[in-house]
């Protein structure tokens, strides 16, 4: 993109912030008009905490900000989008019982007399789906038979639909897939076009030739670097984020393939997951990739015995073929999960790290039930070296950890449980670079151990860092499968080709 | 949605048929008018309790006030009428006020300090309780000829006036929810409260709404039951606030909130009174009536927890 | 008087005396009860009225069947260091232990209203005098009221109090006796759990159901207003009768919408029983129990 | 967490200092060896309840029942004694059985179907009263001397034996809490069910055992009311749910699940109880009574949630 040519539109200086520790520190940033600028930053950086008084959503506790020549201290966000500074939220805040329509105008449903003007609702709201390709979406079905991908795509087309001067959008692709990437871009590109700033928070670095005009950095609350136009060398990019030098190599080192630890045959699950028939060596990582909505948390749930499958069997290692009823005989069998949604399947968020490690049916115990605490805290003092868990103590509440260090909690957890196969389900989604490499190694040393995972990702970069081999997934069925070399095109190509329209949607449509 | 609104409100409708047709072969005189009008007659005050409560568990909280509520507003009501000698016209909407007065205190205290709305009106229960006792001297007032027309069957319907007036407010409060800006952020605010609060829309005002909506809704059962009753009792509305959550849950509406319609709390009505007005023709035993009682809460829940499985599955 | 703590125990016999004065605790059932609440006024315009002779605590339960909530009010009053309790038990046994408690701990103990159970007295050997109306007897008056104004053979309905109750059950059986005793058909028989609105539903079902009825006979006032509501919706002609003669019910006896209802002179039951309790403190022997009058209020035929 | 506690308990020790000096002024025998003996002894069976709703509502459910349940083990504990001849060691753990049946039913159809255990227990509580006045004809059931001593003060201590073994209760349930995989269990579905199932830890179990145990302490919660009336009242234990529910919630458990503590629940009932001895002994009017006890409600969560927001700001 072109470097920003445009004046100055909205200015913060000397923005710092705390919450119970400083997260903010005097940081500064100017946005030009058209301009994309990128924030970068570890987990926990600061990044959307800066977004967030950008758009008014938390009061900063000292700096100003200026939006054009005036003075810009929005006391909420309906006070910043008055002012044409609109946010698109890294949590998605939607109402999966309510309409799509709904959810894209809550704040002002068009009324006469309190009475919604539902014609005009439904009239506003095709449009706005069509901005992010959701044209053929019946704005009255529920959310709720949307998948996370599109509901992302909602939240952004909710952002979209109001006059801004700027955008502000905190990892908006962390759930897209690669052809949703590029239909979101398209639109930033046609924005920018007409004038609008966008600040940006990624942690893709394959994003930043895409649309960057800018990139900053941040480091534990502070402003580190700047880089003009979006061709930064990634090396440098993450040892400026995480202050130390970038672990050289992939971390696809691959062990020769061993004995199967996995073998799924024959499962299926209504018209989500049909006859699907995969095998996971030891020392192997196989990828799930598809398009959003291709079925594969569904296949991986199935799998896990978290939702009951119609027919076929499962088997691991040595063990006898048959379906397993429910998680805990999976886990009896050797098999970890780390569910998509892990701040809702996976955590307890207000318990401290301690209790989450240690979440499993065979506890450190002394006798007859009674928990033996000094084991316990050994343990769990043992998965925070061993997993490298950033936190101040095991008995942080991990809800205030960051996305990598809860997941690697989560990883830990299993690992400590000795499983052989662990399914992982959009395992780094929000996670920062460095963290990411972290969970990428370890997962690699697993199955050096002798372990097999098997690994769905949106992001192809991902798949091609970490897998030996790779499953394309489509209607709920497997469709292809490549081994190591493969181009982007080609599973890009196979996940469309066989990609049929899910029955779900369409009933959408006739209601 | 349209699709399983009607598979609960079929399911709801299959059980009455079923009571129905079990009380009508069990009691002689079941399938009579006089049922009908007993039925009918008995159904407002709960009806808008239950209409009242729909809202407020939709909007994610919770009243347990009603019933001493309720009987607040119907002791002002009857002071006012009794003691006072002020006309019908003008008691009736001070006892309403009365009811929504008491919402109010209970949503500022709920809203305002951000305390679960179950222990606020777990309290308020018991205050709004202790001042109808003050303001009544613990004594029932009879109101007699003043209110009683109200409560007599209409000439050509055998209905009672109130049972119009309450289905008028069903109705109304059915619109409210699925039609106003004010009922979408009711759902909206019951299935996350901060999310609606991120999007830039003020949730205390509706919030505190609604328990003012639910309190006034309390204060003009008052006047149906003074009316049926032709006194003020006191001891009104005790047990109210579980019987209403009863109705409000077998008719659909998710105890956690962000779910749920008003219609279906009124059918839930029918079948509460429908099985009360059974089991009294029927002149059941207290224990048999207890019993069967609670196990039809439990089966009708149940039977919308199969269904909803069912569909489920089905896709 | 400060707050600092006296002893108060068996044996103490300074005990209950605030000022010289005997203090007296009044223990009834639920205030929420009209009739207890025409007590309770009963009794403080006594104390007021009688020169201050005694120091009067009045207490109730939140509701009336909460036996071991008016047990706590017992040993409450034990622990206040009451001279004697004056007690309309919620329950003729489930209240005597803690009662022979009490007197154990030194205080006086007169029943008044509803009538402890003589075997269990004996049992725990607890003598607590008697003061109160005989609510069978009352109640087949009432019943015998209305039943001159049938034929043999007609049909009549009971509803009954609290199940649970024994006074309750008494009126209950009163009713039953007058109503046997005349020849009339007892065709239904429902409890309507002393609520008007409880009593006003049966009330109606019984009404649909019974064609033929022609009378409705109440253990309470209360449930005689909700039944007469249900009478008058139905548009038919139904003998009532009450139990309790509370003020609300005045209007409907006026027009004989009630034809009876009794007055057990509540508000002077508990008089008495202070009185008993106040002679025996100052040195008068227990008296025999002693059955209060109970007075039909008819209404206009 | 442990200083959160201390600030938890700290606010309810100074509630209940508060309370004592306030009736210590008002009443001239407050203050005395025999107050204490007589809200100890009307602790036990509050505490012992308490302490299973504790369980219930951190493992995610409430529990409605337990009024009923107690009364219905009550009368199958004086059925036995007096009409079957059983001794007393015999009845007891006959009528804690009961109790614990009737919760595994409530466990078994709030599991098994998937139904909020608030609606199954709003049913079960109704059932069980009718049952309890099956069991014993609706007549209270003097049991006597059998049961006596067991709440008859001890020599030297002045409180009867009940008291202890409640503390005991109290204590045990804290340790299954805080000490065993069962109670860490408990918690972690009560932050989240899908976590704990997603675990591979059987959620099945705990939460069915978790209405059994709430069952079983209000069947022994049976046995010390009856030990203290001497007899089986059918009616015991009417609105209990909302005593215990409102001592849980002022000792800090929250309503949600996921976090709690029964030592806390315990001084909730301390509060409680002293304000109904204090009352008691004022010798307050009903309404009073009433609106006193519902100010008490909201002023003590009012007081915690002020204290949390404090703390917050704190960090
Ligand atoms: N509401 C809050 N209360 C307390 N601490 C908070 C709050 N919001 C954020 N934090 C803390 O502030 C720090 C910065 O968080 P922020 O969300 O801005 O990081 P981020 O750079 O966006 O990270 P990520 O890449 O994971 O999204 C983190 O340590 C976080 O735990
Ligand atoms: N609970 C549900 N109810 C209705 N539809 C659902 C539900 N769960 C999933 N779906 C739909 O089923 C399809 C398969 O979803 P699934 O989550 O398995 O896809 P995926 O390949 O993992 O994609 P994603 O990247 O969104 O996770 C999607 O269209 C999704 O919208
Ligand atoms: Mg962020
Ligand atoms: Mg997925």
């Amino acid at each position: 993109m072109s470097a920003p040519a445009g004046a100055v539109v909205l200015r913060a200086e000397g923005i710092s912030k705390a919450w119970s520790t400083p997260v903010l520190d005097r940081v500064s940033l100017d946005l030009r008009g058209g301009e994309v600028h990128v924030l970068m930053g570890s987990n926990g950086a600061g990044k959307s905490t800066l977004a967030a008084i950008l758009g008014g959503l938390v009061p900063a506790d000292a700096g100003q900000m200026t939006l054009g020549p005036i003075p810009h201290a929005p006391r909420s966000r309906a006070a910043a989008e008055a002012a044409g500074v609109v946010m698109v939220l890294q949590e998605m805040n939607l109402f999966p019982g309510m309409s799509l329509a709904e959810n894209l105008f809550l704040d002002r449903l068009p009324s006469r007399f309190g009475l919604v003007d539902r014609a005009t609702l439904h009239r506003r709201a095709v449009v706005a789906l069509e901005r992010v390709g959701l044209g053929e979406l019946d704005p009255r079905m529920p959310l709720a038979r949307l998948g996370v991908g599109k509901r992302q795509l909602v939240e952004i087309a909710r952002a979209l639909d109001r006059r801004c001067r700027v955008l502000i959008l905190d990892e908006p692709t962390a759930a897209l897939s690669a052809r949703e990437s590029d239909l979101l871009f398209d639109h930033i590109r046609r924005l920018v076009s007409e004038g609008v700033s966008v600040v940006y928070v990624t942690h893709r670095l394959d994003e930043l030739p895409r649309i960057a005009s800018r990139v900053s950095v941040l480091r534990d609350g502070r402003f580190v670097a700047e880089h003009l136009g979006g061709n930064v060398a990634p090396g440098r990019l993450i040892e400026e984020m995480s202050g130390r030098a970038s672990p050289q190599g992939s971390a696809a080192a691959s062990a020769p393939a061993g004995d199967v630890v996995l073998a799924v045959a024959g499962l299926e699950r209504g018209a989500r997951v049909r006859k699907v028939s995969l095998e996971v060596r030891s020392g192997e990582v196989v990828g799930l990739a598809g398009l959003v909505g291709a079925g594969r948390t569904e296949l991986l749930r199935t799998i896990f015995g978290a939702d009951p499958a119609s027919a076929g069997s499962v088997r691991v290692g040595d063990g006898r073929a048959g379906l397993l009823r429910s998680p805990r005989q999976a886990v009896a069998a050797g098999i970890g999960m780390l569910p998509e949604d892990r701040r809702h399947d996976g955590l307890l968020l207000g318990q401290s790290m301690r209790v989450n490690a240690l979440l499993l049916p065979g506890q450190p115990r002394a006798r007859s039930g009674w928990i033996d605490r000094p084991a316990e805290r050994r343990a769990a003092e043992a998965i925070r070296t061993g997993m490298e868990v950033d936190c101040t103590s095991i008995e942080q509440p991990v809800g205030q950890l960051s996305g990598g260090n809860q997941q690697k909690v989560v990883l830990g957890r299993w690992l400590a449980a000795g499983c052989r196969v662990l399914l992982c389900d959009e395992p780094t989604r929000g996670v920062d670079a460095a963290a990411k490499g972290t969970i990428h190694r370890l997962l690699r040393e697993f199955v050096n151990r002798g372990g097999g995972v098997l690994l769905a990702s949106g992001e192809l970069a991902e798949l091609r860092a970490i897998c030996d081999r790779v499953l394309v997934m489509a209607g709920g069925r497997i469709v292809a499968e490549f081994e190591r070399g493969w181009s982007d095109e080609a599973v890009t190509a196979a996940a469309f080709e066989s990609a049929v329209p899910t029955s779900v949607e369409k009933a959408g449509h006739s209601s | 949605m349209n699709r399983t609104r009607l598979g609960e409100w079929g399911v709801l409708v299959f059980v009455w048929l079923g009571l129905v047709a079990l009380f009508g072969t069990l009691a002689d005189h079941f399938l009579s008018a006089t049922t009908l009008t007993t039925v009918a007659s008995r159904l407002p005050a709960l009806a808008v309790v239950a209409a009242g409560m729909t809202l407020v568990i939709i909007a994610g909280g919770i009243d347990l006030s009603v019933g001493s509520v309720m009987a607040l507003s119907g002791a002002v009501l009857g002071v006012a009428i009794v003691q006072w000698g002020w006309p019908l016209a003008a008691a009736i909407p001070v006892a309403i006020l009365t009811g929504a007065l008491a919402g109010l205190g209970t949503g500022l205290v709920t809203v305002g300090l951000g305390i679960p709305s179950f222990l606020v009106t777990l309290g308020s229960l018991e205050i709004c309780r202790g001042l109808t006792y003050a303001v009544c001297d613990s004594r029932t007032l009879f109101i007699g000829a003043a209110i009683r027309p109200l409560a007599q069957p209409m000439p050509i319907l055998g209905i009672p006036p109130t049972v119009p007036v309450a289905l008028a407010v069903v109705v109304a409060a059915q619109a409210i929810l699925s039609r106003t800006v004010f009922g979408r952020h009711l759902v909206a605010i019951g299935a996350s409260e901060p999310a609606v609060r991120l999007a830039g829309i003020d949730t205390s005002t509706p919030r505190v709404a609604v328990f003012v909506l639910s309190g006034a809704l309390a204060g003009l059962a008052a006047v149906f039951a003074s009316a049926r009753l032709g006194s003020a009792d006191p001891n009104a509305g005790a047990g109210l606030e579980l019987a209403a959550i009863a109705a409000v849950v077998i008719g659909g509406t998710s105890l956690s909130g962000g779910s749920g319609s008003v219609v279906g709390s009124l059918l839930g009505v029918l079948v509460i009174a429908t099985l009360e007005a059974g089991l009294a023709q029927l002149g059941a035993s207290e224990p048999l009536k207890r019993i069967v009682t609670g196990g039809a809460i439990i089966a009708a829940v149940a039977a919308d927890a199969l269904r909803r499985r069912w569909e489920g599955e089905r896709g | 008087q400060g707050g600092c703590s006296r002893p108060a125990g068996p044996g103490n016999t300074s005990g209950g005396k605030a000022d010289g004065r005997p203090r007296i605790a009044l223990v009834m059932k639920s205030l929420a009860n009209e009739f207890f609440a025409t007590m309770a006024d009963g009794a403080k315009a006594h104390q007021a009225t009688a020169g201050n002779r005694y120091e009067l605590i009045t207490n109730g339960m939140r509701s009336e069947t909460d036996v071991s909530e008016q047990v706590t009010l017992i040993e409450q009053m034990v622990a206040r260091g009451v001279a004697a309790i004056v007690i309309a038990p919620a329950d003729s046994k489930a209240i005597v232990p803690a009662l022979k408690r009490a007197a154990d701990a030194g205080v006086l103990v007169i029943n008044i209203d509803n009538r402890l159970d003589p075997e269990v007295l004996a049992e725990a050997g607890l003598k607590a005098p008697f003061v109160g109306p005989d609510n069978r007897e009352g109640a087949r008056r009432a019943g015998e009221a209305v039943a001159k104004q049938l034929d043999a053979g007609d049909e009549v309905a009971i509803i009954e109090g609290i199940v649970t109750a024994f006074n309750g059950q008494q009126r209950a059986l009163g009713l039953e006796d007058a109503a046997t005793a005349a020849g009339l058909r007892i065709v239904a028989r429902q409890s309507g759990q002393w609520e008007m609105e409880k009593a006003n539903g049966i009330a109606a079902a019984m009404l649909s159901e019974h064609p033929a009825l022609a009378a409705i006979l109440c253990a309470n006032d209360s449930m005689a207003l909700g039944a007469a509501a249900a009478i008058e919706a139905s548009g038919r002609r139904v003998l009532l009768s009450g139990f309790d003669n509370v003020p609300a019910v005045a209007p409907l006896l006026a027009d004989g919408r009630l034809a009876v209802t009794v007055d057990q002179h509540g508000d002077r039951l508990a008089v008495e029983g202070i009185e008993t309790a106040l002679a025996i403190l100052a040195g008068a022997a227990a008296p025999e129990d002693r059955t209060t009058p109970v007075d039909l209020v008819t209404g206009k035929p």
